[in-house]
């Protein structure tokens, strides 16, 4: 795998802009070599979908020029698509329970719950923290224009809320261990 | 979440301790090869009985009874089959060597996981964010979908009644297999003549074993049924006369 | 800008999994242009820092394998690595036979494997959908998160695939009428 392919991995991985400096560090090589390099990917790039953008020192992967018009209705169909099912419940979750952990939701829901996430917070449905317990790890609640939308001025007007927290919470408190990677 | 496993002391399910008990012996599954650790097996289970619940023994002995009848087969040819035996036999076969097969393939999964993750972006930090709602976000619907999410919340599962019915009926199939042995064996007697002392032991060491599965039935009463295990010495007699 | 261009700017745009039929509608193609062009993609990608993963009706793209160690100093995720036992089991299972149902796992191990099945669908490394042939139960299968993890960009690259599927539906056949410990 030469430099230009790595630079592809590093930046897709990233998706925001990364320094050229921390890029050499990273890739142990030195400016000349990465110039070379990121050179050498833009041209590579040509006529594909994705594109090397290059703000002074930046530099960050995105999407070919060519390709904004399909992506801003990709996008506008995204926004005006129902949430569905799984989305639903899991937003009310949030809602009910939040600020509430991924590995807490994925657990209460029984399956994985990663790209709804990203759906709900692209929609400015659900936001998240960083854990004050814990800064590695995020907590996702609902943003104020939903509650507002709901009409709800405090959590605890919604309705059930605490039978709910009763049962969600004896569910999570014993499952605490199981969570996470740590299986079996 | 521990109510989820059943084990009984190291082996998860009795497919996994059976399998083990070949394995260790070097042997390939095959109707003589179950006979050869259906011994092993049932001391194994009685080594363990101990704290044991009904649901994790019930499947483990669901195989001892299997395993019976593989081990009457093998010492006494003559022994009738119905259908049903014949088909928990053969099912048994295939089960070990379909798990055989998996635990082989699995070294395929086991050494490639985790090994070169392909990685997809990270989340974005900085996105622009519309507020976007559906008309899917009224309170009622919230309220629904929160209360189904807390009714398929997962519950210890209770064993199911089919299961538990099998095994209370396994106290029969012990007495009725020791019926049909001691038949089976004055109908073969001719057999029996010939190497007489290797025969006997092997079925006094056969009603052995059925004692011991009996014991192993931890939940299950005895008493009434004692008597047919007592052929035992019934048994041993014959080659008396 | 032709059709494996923009399929690969859609994929890196959504960042999840895509389905086919999606992309077909969203390109305004049909089915055989869009599998031309995503093979045409694929072979793009080969030597780059990307690669394109595909599994059924899903696409994903994501990092070249080569690039694992690179993108791993990153990470500030937490890795999954480890598979006990059990799980490793009911995965070999999901991924050589699936869509498999629990009845038919059950059997083969000769346990209940309800509660190692919602652990891995927590983690993201199998799904279950409804059984067309039988709406009333649920078949699990394998997801793009567990091709990742095994780093392939296919199943089929796993050893022995092939045979193992006429092996194992050879078995199934016989052993229909069987239901063991099938419990569900």
């Amino acid at each position: 795998m030469d430099l230009a392919a790595k630079i592809e991995a590093v930046l897709f991985y990233r998706a925001e802009p990364v320094k050229k400096t921390e890029l050499a560090k990273l890739l142990n090589t030195d400016q000349e070599a990465l110039l070379e390099a990121i050179n050498g990917l833009k041209t590579r790039l040509e006529g594909q979908g994705l594109c090397l953008l290059e703000l002074g020192e930046e530099l960050e992967l995105g999407t070919a020029p060519e390709a904004s018009g399909l992506i801003e209705q990709m996008a506008k169909e995204e926004l005006s698509r129902e949430l569905g099912k799984a989305a639903l419940e899991t937003l009310t979750l949030i809602i009910y329970q939040g600020p509430i952990s991924r590995p807490e939701i994925d657990q209460v829901r029984g399956v994985n719950s990663s790209f709804i996430l990203r759906n709900l917070m692209v929609r400015g449905l659900a936001e998240r923290v960083i854990d004050e317990k814990d800064s590695r790890r995020f907590l996702y609640k609902p943003t104020l224009e939903l509650l507002r939308h709901l009409g709800l001025e405090k959590i605890e007007e919604l309705p059930e809320y605490e039978i709910v927290q009763q049962e969600l919470n004896k569910f999570l408190e014993t499952n605490k261990d199981t969570d996470g990677a740590g299986i079996d | 979440m521990d109510n989820f496993k059943v084990k009984v002391g190291e082996f998860e399910g009795p497919l996994d301790l059976l399998l083990n008990l070949i394995e260790k012996r070097k042997l390939h599954i095959s109707q003589v090869s179950l006979a050869q650790v259906a011994d092993d097996y049932v001391a194994y289970l009685k080594s363990e009985d101990e704290g044991q619940s009904m649901e994790a023994m019930a499947n483990f002995i669901m195989v001892a009874s299997t395993l019976m009848l593989i081990k009457s087969l093998a010492l006494l040819p003559g022994l009738q089959l119905n259908e049903e035996e014949k088909s928990d036999i053969s099912n048994l076969e295939d089960r070990l060597k379909q798990l055989q097969r998996v635990r082989e393939l699995s070294l395929h999964v086991k050494e490639r996981f985790g090994k070169d993750i392909i990685f997809t972006q990270t989340e974005r930090a900085k996105r622009v964010t519309v507020f976007a709602p559906t008309h899917e976000l009224i309170i009622p619907n919230l309220l629904t979908a929160i209360k189904e999410l807390i009714k398929n919340l997962p519950k210890v599962e209770a064993i199911p009644e089919k299961v538990i019915r099998k095994v209370i009926s396994l106290e029969e199939v012990i007495s009725d297999l020791a019926k049909r042995v001691g038949q089976a064996m004055k109908m073969s007697f001719k057999d029996f003549v010939k190497d007489k002392a290797d025969k006997v032991n092997i079925i006094v060491s056969f009603l052995g074993m059925l004692e011991l599965v009996k014991q192993g039935a931890i939940n299950i009463e005895q008493k009434a049924h004692f008597e047919d295990i007592g052929m035992e010495s019934t048994t041993v007699g014959i080659p008396r006369y």
